[in-house]
């Protein structure tokens, strides 16, 4: 066995894989921040909260019947899209003449009412997740990379190449970037701000579904806070580090983000510097915030 | 072959002896199992390999079935034998060993501002009296006496509601015709769960709470948890007797008010390797997956030292300590990371003591080693439910636990109700061992008459092994069961193969 | 200055509110001072009684709101979003465990240290601050704490790892009711500390930085230098009061010291109301006993009733329900907060307490509270 | 020797060259005009000299002292006073609490003894008081001292802005358009005021100021700013007919009906910006405008920029949209505008 394989590809690898969840987490925070100028701390509590109704249709608990898997699926992915509809409705567009800081409290509020929720739905025990894919994709001697793994790895790069074309390409990508900059003007030209900001929340809830019922997959299981513990601040971290306006910027951080937490955690024994990996990527999200704090892929504004 | 067998009959040997040193029990151990002829028939004889099922074959994964048949497969054992003293103390010689808990223990009271009526003394009926003693947490009206049950119920990331359902289904299901169980014929006992969130500050928090209105605590699991209680200053000032499975040896072995029902891990290292040997995987490459606290630090060493003595492999040649050892936080976010580190270490064999999500997870990543330890204290099954649902290829292993699987238990326990999982027996196994302590009081039933009475002897088991402390120690476990986990479909099997003496 | 002369004898005139109506004297002042009696009686007197139950929840009471007010000096005062004040308060909780236990240090100097400790964490955390604002300094200390929280908190010579840091109590701090007096003392002191801080021309720099930096610096502030005061006094208070938490419990971990911690201690402040000190002050021991008065009081048959109809005699449930109720309550307060009263707590009571100190009984500010308040989260140097 | 000397001061933003080899002198007891059309850095000038810019090159001397480099809190507290274009107050506090807040350099106390609470606190904060409110009343804005600086008037709020500015102990006033928000008559008290002003506190000042009447009547020097660069300086009887001046009003017209808007001090800085971006790719070589000039007609190049300036107007729209809609806020927001005044 290649002697660098445990110290240099291991990380890659491995953290190719996690950093893709990080980057599906960090498209729906960019697409919000990008719309909205806020940080969604819900965005991962979305996420589990789609992927637990997924889980619970999935196996038939509650009021669910046991359905087969792509209808488990699809229940979880309208949670999300529901979800982010409804955080819109009542709690977003009340606050749309508020402070900025006052809505990104507010969305911590949300991701706390969710995880009771979530609590009152199933209580505290882990849930199995739906599973979509079984088996290996690779398989060597120092290294696994699930199917599962290598399926988020492929949704990230694609929804980053598909929302980027729909911000760039499409007429309501380009309103809701209107409405960002200019929601007086835009609300003259006749581009109802209520309806692009519903439409934001609600691509962004689905994104947050799609990341969540794939990132419980890899995980295995998914109970109320669970992907907000695992994935919410390295998904921030990596957004931030991409660039939060740049939507590829999520794919990079995330794989940054990823890669340099790997790396850390696999050179650096706990002996040495416990929780090694957060201490780099705090450093590294200092130093980008610093230097260049538009992110890798943003532009200076 | 040959080598094994004669370690099995090494076994068989073994249990009679201890069968025989049971007429050496303390007086007040013998009375209660008088009183209590019921309890005492649940590990019938002495250790078993239990086939519980019945028909004969031990497991499906063992190479070595002479080796798990050690003693007397008999299943009849399990749950019969009314009033013999089935489960044996393996004598006051065997235990104190390694420990420094003499010296400190015995008496009973241990000043304070509270009563001085020491402990077992003081004549009269047993039961509690009003102005004896420590009677916190006893109602006089309703004639209940509370207990408090501390564990994981969340932030172990598996399962735990059975920490919660556990106590109940001893004290209120498991008495005549399904109903309370009483003590001293009219004194209920009323549990109450509190949740530790898998923290020790937490855990404290809800100790030093529980101590102004539970008489006594019992610790279900979760070493750093459990330690911060039994430190509790709180704790030891009221006298609160506080019981837990054993876990680490670190900080405990002087404290007046604390005793660990089963065998701490330290303890079991050398089970671990004889479980190893026994079952053929101690040629192997050992990998030590352990959290890095120094509540593990005893548990660590030992099976360091058990590894480099007994001569397994590592990453590269020997085991190696400084290679072959995986530090991990307390709860890990995912198994990722040591997961490849197993992968490219080539390790067969892997110890693994830490959180059981992180656990599950981890078999998840590597499912091709063999898995063994002395396990969480309970929850191997919801680990082990975990595992198997990975679907890469399931999980095996052997662990050590302070109760047998479902089935053993259930045997064990007379006329309980079914078990849900290992938690529950565990807890259910753990108030059986409260009551055995409660019925070893003589005269006004107190917290300085349980402690004092207990420190001297010891209990008789029941659905866990039997507990001595003699005076001597506050790690009073005898025995830890081996149990095999291999996975049916997206489901974990628990079987207990051997029952292991210290 | 004749100025002042004249505007000196304004306040002797009586308020025309006051001799409108019936102004009885001892009438007006008695039921006032009833009430201030009976929250005395409470206080002072009654909770500490519960020894071991509400004495205990009463100290924690007091430890989250001496947070809360070192928070709200950042957040209300300076307008800097802090989501990091797990960090300060566990390193000064750690510091003082670690200097207790493993150093042998006085008790007393033990605060010494923790408040230093804090101090220097928050400084650093100021120094960010210069340069990073807003949104992104909220993360970078949210991402800070987190950092702290998975690695000094787990240095094992400094914190055990899991096992955590003991810090027992000296002997005479051992009864839970003294405790809580020890503990509502430093709350004393904090509110002290916050009212000199606003009466001062510090408070009155703060407000303008956070208002708007470059008028601040015309008017002569070093505008660096009072945001790095802010930080370090707020530091200081919330080390302090981590190292009563550490005595409060007797032993100190990393994960009772995480994210949630964070989110409860913003959420606690932004629910009192931001810039109100006593609404502070009631939002943190609202969110430190919660649980137990859900628990422990008469609340327990409501919480027990509304939970035996929802769960429809579901035993898990019912478990549930109990479970995540304080969380539930604890968001629900905090969405109706900001978006239906951005005031807070301080501001929807702001009626009682002016009451309390002998102005009337204003039974409409009660019902609609000023828009001029001092609002949910604001502060221009948070523009993001 | 002059109170402010400023020589040659240039500063560049990106590629912008927002101000160009810019001299003023301020002689003491002396009040001096700076005016230009928008966009032409007037601010920025003020920005250079309070501090809150570091200019690329060039200096700025205070009574002799070289202080290009300090900080603007250390300028306040060495007697620079300043007002800004769309008022400079914490308007979340009272009136009174902004002129003890404006008192900040000369407190007298520290923070720790005023954390502590020491006796010499409280006699220094009465006196603070006592300062605040006879500025108050020389004001004669008593009525307003306890009431929140946000819900005033524009025009009361410039004058408390004023106030705020005495309250800093200045020695040279530098005030950024005192008059906008009020109208004439209350722009002629201003002037009074101004000159009263001067008398009681020794005051020197240097205003940016459009309301041409003013600074006939109060100034005694007037500098012309235009794109960055100074056009023309001199008596103001001699400015106002300055054909060069006049030309730079955008093609002759008197220069106060141009000004019929308030511009925001962000606006100030962008106009200056954008105009700047339109014409930057001119010949950078231009000749600086000559200081003392003879009268000349406009010439076609200058004719052309402005045009430009006004054409790029679009343009600049787009570049700044978030900016626009800023400042459209504001101007609704503040119930009188100058629009109305000036007719």
């Amino acid at each position: 066995m290649d002697p660098m394989a445990l110290e240099v590809v291991v990380p890659v690898v491995s953290g190719l894989i996690q950093g893709s969840v990080y980057g599906l987490l960090g498209l729906g925070l960019v697409l919000l921040y990008k719309s909205g100028k806020i940080f969604n701390f819900s965005q991962a509590e979305i996420g589990t909260f789609s992927a637990m109704t997924a889980a619970f249709a999935d196996q038939g608990v509650g009021p669910f019947p046991d359905l087969p898997v792509p209808l488990a699926l699809l229940v979880g992915l309208l949670t999300g899209l529901g979800l982010g509809l409804l955080i819109e409705r009542v709690v977003v567009r009340p606050l749309f003449s508020a402070a900025k800081v006052t809505v990104v409290v507010a969305t911590a509020g949300v991701l706390l009412l969710l995880v009771a929720l979530g609590g009152f739905l199933s209580g505290p025990e882990p849930r199995s997740a739906v599973r979509i894919l079984e088996g290996d994709f690779l398989t060597t001697s120092s290294l696994r990379v699930t199917d599962t793994g290598a399926l988020v790895v492929v949704v990230l790069a694609v929804l980053a190449v598909a929302s980027a074309l729909f911000f760039s390409r499409t007429r309501t990508g380009t309103a809701i970037i209107a409405v960002s900059q200019e929601p007086t003007a835009t609300r003259l030209v006749g581009i109802s701000v209520e309806r692009t900001s519903a439409l934001t929340w609600g691509i962004a809830g689905l994104l947050g579904a799609i990341a969540g019922i794939l990132l419980s997959g890899t995980v295995g299981v998914v109970f109320p806070g669970s992907l907000t513990f695992i994935a919410l601040v390295p998904a921030f971290t990596a957004a931030v580090l991409g660039g939060v306006t740049a939507l590829p910027g999520a794919f990079v951080g995330g794989v940054v983000v990823g890669m340099i937490e790997s790396f850390a955690q696999t050179n650096i024994p706990k002996d040495v510097l416990p929780g090694s990996g957060k201490v780099v990527l705090f450093v590294a999200l200092l130093v980008v915030l610093l230097v260049r704090p538009a992110g890798l892929l943003g532009k200076e504004t | 072959m040959n080598p094994s067998r004669s370690r099995g009959l090494a076994v068989a040997v073994l249990a009679s002896a201890v069968l025989t040193s049971a007429c050496g029990l303390k007086p007040e151990v013998k009375d209660a199992l008088a009183q209590n002829p019921g309890l005492a028939g649940g590990a019938g004889g002495g250790q078993v390999a239990v086939d519980t099922d019945g028909d004969g074959t031990v497991d499906s994964f063992t190479t070595d079935p002479g080796a798990a048949g050690g003693g007397t497969t008999d299943a009849g054992t399990a749950g019969g034998g009314t009033g013999t003293t089935g489960s044996g103390t393996s004598g006051s010689g065997s235990t104190g060993s390694g420990t420094s808990g003499s010296g400190t223990t015995g008496s009973g009271t241990t000043g304070g501002g509270t009563g001085t009526t020491g402990g077992g003394t003081a004549s009269g009926p047993t039961m509690p009296v009003k102005g004896q003693g420590n009677t916190t947490g006893i109602d006089f009206a309703s004639k209940t006496i509370t207990v408090v049950v501390h564990g994981p119920l969340t932030g172990a990331g598996v399962p735990q509601e059975s920490f919660r359902t556990g106590g109940p289904k001893y004290w209120e299901q498991s008495g005549p015709n399904n109903g309370p169980r009483l003590l001293w014929g009219e004194w209920k006992v009323k549990v109450v769960a509190v949740d530790d969130k898998y923290n020790a500050q937490d855990a404290l928090r809800a100790c030093n709470s529980a101590a102004k209105s539970a008489f006594a605590i019992f610790g279900g699991a979760g070493t750093d948890q459990i330690q911060a209680c039994a430190q509790s200053q709180v704790l030891r000032r009221a006298n609160v007797p506080y019981v837990s499975s054993g876990v680490t040896e670190s900080g405990l072995g002087n404290l007046p008010n604390y005793f660990a029902g089963s065998l701490t891990y330290k303890q079991q290292s050398p089970l671990v390797i004889r479980a190893a040997k026994e079952k053929g995987y101690l040629n192997k490459k050992w990998a030590v997956v352990i959290t890095g606290t120094p509540n593990f630090a005893d548990a660590r060493d030992s099976i360091a030292a058990e590894l480099v003595k007994n001569g397994a492999l590592g990453r590269s040649g020997k085991f190696n300590p400084d290679n072959d050892i995986i530090l991990t936080e307390k709860a890990p976010r995912d198994c990722l990371t040591v997961g490849n580190q197993l992968r490219s270490g080539g390790y067969e064999t892997v110890y693994f003591l830490g959180q059981p999500l992180f656990f599950g997870q981890c078999v998840n990543q590597y499912p091709t080693a063999t898995y063994t330890g002395p396990g969480p204290s309970f929850g191997i099954q919801s680990v082990a439910d975990l595992a198997c649902r990975g679907g890469a290829g399931g999980f095996k292993g052997f662990y050590l636990h302070p109760s047998p699987d479902k089935a053993t238990a259930q045997a064990a326990a007379k006329g309980a109700p079914t078990f849900t999982d290992d938690i529950e027996a565990g807890i259910w196994g753990g108030m059986q061992q409260l009551e055995q302590a409660f019925n070893l009081i003589k005269g006004p039933v107190n917290r300085e008459s349980f402690i004092s009475s207990l420190a001297a002897a010891g209990t008789p088991g029941g659905v866990l092994q039997p507990s001595v402390f003699g005076g001597k120690t506050r790690f009073g476990g005898t025995g830890a069961f081996l149990n095999q986990i291999t996975c049916s479909g997206t489901n974990g099997v628990i079987k207990t193969v051997a029952t292991y003496k210290k | 200055m004749t100025a002042v002369d004249a505007r000196a004898t304004t306040p002797a005139e009586p308020a025309p509110a006051h001799k409108q109506g019936r102004d009885f004297g001892p009438i007006r002042w008695l039921p006032r001072i009833l009430v201030l009696a009976v929250v005395a009686y409470i206080f002072l007197w009654r909770i500490p009684q519960d020894e071991g139950g509400a004495a205990a929840i009463a100290a924690d009471a007091c430890i989250y709101a001496i947070v809360g007010i070192s928070l709200n000096i950042l957040i209300g005062h300076t307008g800097q979003l802090s989501l990091g004040h797990n960090g300060f308060f566990g390193i000064g909780a750690f510091a003082a465990a670690y200097s207790l236990t493993v150093r042998e240090v006085p008790f007393a100097l033990t605060f010494v240290i923790a408040g230093v400790v804090g101090a220097l964490f928050a400084l650093v955390m100021g120094l960010v601050a210069l340069r990073i604002t807003g949104l992104y300094l909220a993360l970078i200390t949210l991402v800070f704490a987190l950092t702290l929280e998975e690695s000094l908190f787990e240095v094992e010579w400094l914190t055990n790892a899991g096992a955590g840091q003991p810090a027992d109590r000296p002997e005479w701090l051992i009864a839970d009711s003294n405790f809580f007096y020890f503990c509502l003392a430093f709350l004393v002191v904090a509110v002290y500390i916050d009212y000199r801080l606003l009466k001062t021309k510090t408070g009155r720099a703060l407000l303008a930085l956070k208002e708007n930096e470059r008028v601040a610096e015309a008017f002569g502030i070093n505008v660096t230098a009072f945001k790095l005061i802010a930080f370090v006094i707020s530091g200081t208070l919330a080390g302090v009061a981590g190292a009563l938490l550490a005595y409060r419990i007797g032993l100190v971990t990393a994960s009772g010291l995480g994210f949630n911690l964070a989110l409860t201690f913003v959420l606690m402040t932004v629910v009192g109301g931001l810039g109100s000190r006593i609404g502070v002050i009631l939002g943190a021991s609202l969110f430190a006993s919660l649980s137990f008065i859900l628990e422990e009081t008469w609340m327990h048959e409501v919480q027990q009733f509304l939970v035996g109809l929802l769960s429809f005699g579901s035993t898990s449930a019912e478990a549930n329900l109990t479970q995540y109720a304080v969380g539930f309550l604890g968001a629900l307060g905090l969405l109706l907060t900001i978006v239906q009263f951005p005031g807070g707590l301080g501001q929807q009571l702001r009626a009682f307490f002016d009451w309390t100190w002998g102005k009337p009984f204003d039974v409409h500010a009660l019902l609609h509270p000023q828009d001029d308040g001092p609002g949910a989260v604001e502060g221009s140097s948070v523009r993001a | 020797m002059s109170v402010l000397e400023v020589s040659d001061l240039s500063i560049r933003f990106g590629g912008l060259q927002a101000l160009q080899d810019v001299n003023l002198e301020v002689n003491e007891y002396e009040i001096v005009g700076l005016i230009g059309p928008n966009g032409a850095g007037k601010t920025t000038a003020f920005n250079c000299i309070t501090g809150f810019y570091q200019p690329n090159t060039g200096s700025v001397r205070y009574r002799g002292q070289d202080v290009t480099k300090a900080p603007p809190h250390v300028k306040a507290a060495m007697g620079f006073g300043r007002t800004f274009q769309n008022v400079g107050m914490v308007k979340s506090a009272t009136a009174i609490e902004n002129l003890k807040t404006a008192q900040h350099a000369k407190a007298g106390y520290d923070v720790l003894s005023g954390l502590v609470g020491t006796s010499l606190t409280s006699k220094r904060e009465r006196e603070l008081t006592a300062k605040a409110d006879a500025i108050l009343d020389l004001l004669g804005l008593q009525s307003i001292r306890d009431k929140k600086v946000g819900g005033q008037s524009y025009g009361t709020l410039k004058l408390l802005e004023l106030g705020c500015a005495l309250a800093t102990d200045p020695d040279i006033l530098l005030l950024d358009e005192p008059t906008s928000g009020m109208g004439p008559e209350e722009s002629d008290e201003l002037g009074d005021r101004l000159l009263t002003l001067r008398k009681e506190f020794a005051l020197t000042m240097l205003v940016i100021e459009h309301h041409v009447p003013l600074v006939l009547r109060v100034c005694d020097h007037v500098y012309v700013l235009n794109f960055g660069r100074l056009l023309a300086e001199g008596k103001p009887s001699v400015i106002q007919t300055h054909p060069e001046v006049v030309a730079a009003y955008l093609g002759g017209e008197a220069p106060e009906a141009l000004e019929a808007t308030t511009e925001t001090a962000e606006d100030a800085e962008l106009d200056a910006l954008t105009e700047q971006a339109a014409r930057h790719h001119d010949d950078p070589d231009a000749p600086a405008p000559e200081v003392d000039h003879e009268p000349a007609p406009p010439t076609r190049r200058r004719r052309t920029a402005a045009a430009r300036a006004a054409t790029d107007e679009g343009e600049a729209e787009r570049l700044r949209p978030k900016k626009r809609a800023t400042s459209t806020r504001k101007k609704a927001a503040a119930p009188e505008t100058t629009e109305g005044d000036d007719q």
